[in-house]
């Protein structure tokens, strides 16, 4: 058992399959000697070389075009993607290569690939490199979307998504990268599709993902006090999603809160909250709400940027007051 | 059906022999293809290789099985060079069931892993960098496998051309960027909207390779070029690029008639068909009329026999269309 | 009034603009003397010109990137891509230049700009000729985005996007290109963020767009021989959303059921879902119903085609059952 | 505050005083930024062009003021060497209401339009084919402006600025794309990973351009090769690339202590520091120190100045937040 960063928990997470696997390799830029800007990747060089961990010029297409390539012929690549607002420049690579090449080859071809990115605000780093693109990879049909929320987790579901067959799009919450836990000893592999019940109430269902699952956390804590008992699910994967527990879950309370970070429109929680609606109607006592950024670019000033982001007051507040209306 | 593919251990005359079959297989299937667009069997889109064959040929004949190769929507002829049966891609442009895949990819989308036919790629540019991963993937693994990617003249604009030679270049990877020139782009004259006359060999400097410009309309000497650089590749000394200038026929792709390309330009090109070209020289070697008219003719069987299987495939339902989507076969993104 | 196929409306409500306005100028992929690879600028060049009417290489980013340049610089620029999946190659310019510039400068420049481009399936070109990318578009802030369903709409809502002070994507459902009617003589000019109801009725509200709207309609009257009387909105906009009409016309049928041409996840339908399920809750009478193109890629063959994307026959189906469950 | 930006029709030795005032102002609004960065007023991240002040003096020199300039994340030198007062650039960094974008923008996007600051942009490559758009608007109105792009060295491999060199070419835009190669990317050195040794001069050929490379830590230099550019583009001759050698002091980013280079090449760099060098040259050219003292001492007080009304600004609020998504002022999506 050891105290580990989030950032710490990635090295952590692809050096044990980069141990247990020779075909793994990872590429992306500055994430070979520099370990990585976020230094999520610091060690890996030093222990695989640089012919298994290398440094990519500034070519994001080129860089996911030679993981793609390198997947269909028996590597299981790992690419890095910096910031996960640059997935624009290579949107083509990932949208309509990646993701449909399995399925327009009737199954010829298959894509063991993790592409891992900083993804989301916090930092103060403007409307550039701040974004959450989940939604961006959720409504790609062929990519599966992985977002850890916590140091164990990033170990677990990024040994997950190595060995998954199918291309797995993992986000890391750059505001998450300083977080710490217990991690404990030897290997860990998670499973994707599963969703966590992180606390149990009776009132509402409060759905978040990534950096908004500590937030939601502790608005639970808070509302309790208030009297108001809520259920916290955490996400951790979009696709596969892990509809039968969310599904039970918001049933048994009755209400469903989802707390995102992305820019409103066609959010991961407009997905959630149609599935709801349409699935267990009958079973909900009142609207379905989502919390989100507003639906607007990120502004990089950090009173803007707080004010932007959901944070545990806005959660609470909108509970609250949705619960008592 | 014979392999159209080319072995490199057939005697000299046998060697040419199976590239002029080569050439006029390609032919046959595509002028049939075209018959059966106009029938209404082939739906959605195609594009087809009229003209350009001499290029196909060529450099699979100096290729090895397990080398790969990355075309782009046109890319039947590279297909069946790759020795892909004509059924199965009758059948996709049918969109049948017996199709190459199910009908699931279509005209553009052309795959045989088996064949090490790497997959056709309909968005201009994108397969540059994915056969580099291929070529990377080789490299890792100590294999002497190469990539070969097919790119047309209007291609060389796009971003993903300069990541893909630079990405290559660096890591000196076994990968071929081979341009076929056709002067044209969709309805537009590529040189109108490309700073250089050579669009892909005055662009080589750029990342430090040689300027290597063939006469794509001439087998033989694509088949030279090519095996040099793929020598080159396997040796480990990095990618080559590759422009061949050839003209295609007809249109861009199957609606188009053509009409904006000048008169004299398609005479004058018409004239330098690789096929007749091939076939003379052939003759002038020693090859008798008697055993290209043969070889003609079993083409000719080869091309009806394949549409007629073709035809026989069935209509995909939905089974096919949940099919795939991952790795465990299925389409399912909940549980 | 005379007979119009909705892609010589392209032409002739880009033209209508053209000549009122000196600072539209238009580029794009064989637009020019070619009259565009789906016909629908034929007659631009020869009327106003080549240097207002563009032909460019095959560069995406640099056609979109000039076209964001002009338009901080004083032109008005209308911009195709030729088919909506290559926003992939350029969604840099789209996402995190055009829509954010404004917003990130605090308003010292605007981008009254439109691309127009050839959006969904139906013709058979498989799954990267095929997209139906308007959830991209909706879920990025700073973006509008206007789809139309006929010829007398493409031109109204052509020119009321090029005098639009804002960003526009203007997609084209490529399964409509065909489809003809009667136009009005002399200028037409429409608004944004008006969706139009189509037909009124007790039992349930059908929401489409695009290349979906004249199958709801079709649908609408089916199920009318079956006694469900169906109220069929044509969104027309995404952004600005009509949540007016939208919110008003749910609510008097208590049902709303989406019929979206893009796969499942993230579609727009989620998000109007999302807000009905917030907003007008209890008047609802019964679970929201997205139809949709399943989460897959779009396959080629014209029988597999047809089995994806919603037909009129899955829309009776779905609505029917629902209606009677 | 003086502006400074030189004006051309000051005299010989003004004109040199003025760029020279210039980089001393770069240089110490930078030192200064990075002091409030260490004292936690600057929040998220800041990208210091310390050691490259020439290249934004000598260039902004050139420009006339209704010339635009396209600038990268690491702009504020070219900001401020287009005109732009220090206060808001300060107030923008630290997020303040009086910053020049309020706090919306931060470092990586200083923006000034009535300075011609079209921008700063922070996604490599993007800006390029956006300098392309400005300089087709000029040429489309009849203007005689042009468009600068700045871009660094690690910037030559991404697939924006091979459309965006293409384009300029064919369109004979009138738009300067200006490499400042500072021999690395983040913490990768470019040699590493690009395919020629200068990385921006020798891919010129690729887009039909003369190759120019310039000494970047000369004011001067840079001064007369720009000029000179700029002039073939107001005549109508199209743009032209230049790459200036240089090398930045600090690390890349305001986190970087820039450990990962070797200290030789720092310490060589240094000696070649742009201030000192061009300091040299005026007093040789008769510039007394006396008036130089003035003039930094002048520099001095501006900066101190500019700190104070930064941080005596406000801090942004709602009102602001929703504040111009849209050209009506607000960020609504929906009636
Ligand atoms: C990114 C992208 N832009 C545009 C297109 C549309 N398109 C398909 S083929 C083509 C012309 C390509 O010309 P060239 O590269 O010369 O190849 P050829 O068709 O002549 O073989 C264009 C513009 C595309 N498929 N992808
Ligand atoms: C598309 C994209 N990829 C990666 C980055 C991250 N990044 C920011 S600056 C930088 C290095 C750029 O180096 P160079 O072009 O030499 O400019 P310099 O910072 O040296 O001025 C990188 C990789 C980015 N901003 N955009
Ligand atoms: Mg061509
Ligand atoms: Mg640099």
């Amino acid at each position: 058992m050891a105290q580990l960063t989030f950032r710490e928990a990635i090295a952590r997470g692809i050096a044990q399959e980069m141990r247990r696997d020779d075909s793994v390799v990872f590429l992306g830029e500055d994430v070979g000697a520099a370990g990585g800007v976020f230094k999520g990747t610091v060690g890996l060089l030093e222990e695989f070389g640089d012919v298994r961990v290398r440094d990519t010029p500034i070519s994001e297409q080129a860089i996911l075009g030679a993981a793609m390539g390198a997947a269909m012929t028996g590597l299981r690549p790992i690419a890095e993607i910096m910031f996960s607002d640059f997935f624009a420049v290579c949107w083509d690579i990932v949208a309509n290569e990646i993701a449909k090449s399995r399925y327009m080859t009737n199954g010829q071809v298959t894509f063991p690939l993790v592409i891992r990115s900083g993804n989301g605000g916090g930092l103060r780093f403007g409307a550039q490199h701040s974004q959450s693109v989940e939604n961006w990879a959720m409504m790609i049909p062929g990519l599966k979307v992985v977002v850890p929320s916590n140091a164990v987790d990033v170990i677990g579901l990024m040994a997950a998504s190595i060995r998954d067959p199918d291309p797995v799009i993992f986000l890391e919450a750059k505001a998450l990268y300083a977080s710490k836990m217990d991690v404990p000893d030897g290997e860990i592999v998670d499973t994707l599709g599963s969703a966590k019940v992180l606390r149990q109430g009776s009132n509402a269902t409060v759905v978040a993902l990534g950096s908004m699952v500590p937030k939601a956390l502790q608005a639970a804590e808070e509302l309790a006090t208030n009297g108001i008992e809520c259920t916290v699910i955490d996400v951790r994967s979009l696709v596969p999603l892990d509809t039968t527990t969310i599904l039970r879950e918001v049933s048994a309370t009755g209400r469903m809160f989802t707390v995102e970070e992305n820019p409103r429109l066609c959010g991961w929680g407009a997905e959630l909250a149609s599935i709801i609606a349409d699935e267990v109607f009958y079973d909900l006592d009142g609207p379905i709400v989502r919390i989100t950024t507003p639906h607007i670019p990120l502004p990089a000033a950090d009173a803007l940027e707080d004010l932007a982001i959901p944070s545990v007051e806005r959660i609470v507040n909108t509970i609250h007051k949705s619960m008592n209306s | 059906m014979t392999s159209t593919h080319a072995a490199p251990e057939l005697s000299y005359l046998d060697h040419k022999v199976a590239m002029y079959r080569c050439q006029v297989a390609l032919r046959q299937f595509e002028q049939r293809a075209y018959d059966l667009f106009l029938e209404n069997f082939v739906k959605g889109t195609s594009h087809l290789s009229i003209g350009q064959e001499a290029i196909a040929a060529g450099v699979a004949a100096a290729m090895r099985p397990t080398d790969w190769t990355f075309a782009t929507y046109r890319g039947h002829a590279h297909t069946l060079a790759r020795g892909v049966p004509m059924t199965p891609i009758f059948a996709e442009l049918m969109g049948r069931t017996n199709g190459l895949m199910a009908g699931k990819g279509g005209s553009m989308h052309l795959t045989s892993v088996e064949h090490g036919m790497m997959g056709s790629y309909a968005i201009i540019g994108a397969h540059l960098p994915i056969a580099c991963g291929a070529a990377w993937s080789a490299q890792y693994r100590g294999t002497d496998q190469v990539a070969v990617a097919f790119f047309g003249d209007g291609s060389v604009n796009i971003g993903a051309f300069h990541e893909a030679l630079n990405f290559a270049a660096v890591w000196k990877l076994p990968v071929i960027f081979f341009c076929e020139n056709n002067l044209w782009m969709e309805y537009t004259r590529t040189s109108d909207v490309t700073a250089v006359a050579n669009p892909a060999a005055d662009r080589a400097a750029a990342y430090g390779l040689e300027s290597i410009i063939v006469d794509g309309n001439d087998a033989d000497a694509v088949y030279e070029v090519t095996s040099l650089a793929i020598a080159r590749a396997r040796a480990g000394e990095g990618p080559s690029m590759i422009e061949a200038k050839t003209y295609r026929h007809g249109g861009h792709s199957r609606a188009d008639p053509g009409k904006y390309r000048p008169d004299e330009e398609l005479a004058e090109w018409l004239l330098k068909d690789p096929i007749p070209l091939y076939r003379s020289r052939l003759l002038e070697m020693g090859v008798s009329e008697d055993d290209l008219l043969v070889l003609e003719a079993d083409v000719d069987a080869e091309v009806e026999t394949a549409t007629n299987e073709a035809k026989a495939g069935g209509v995909p339902g939905e089974d096919l269309l949940l099919k795939d989507v991952w790795a465990d076969g299925g389409a399912s993104w909940r549980n």
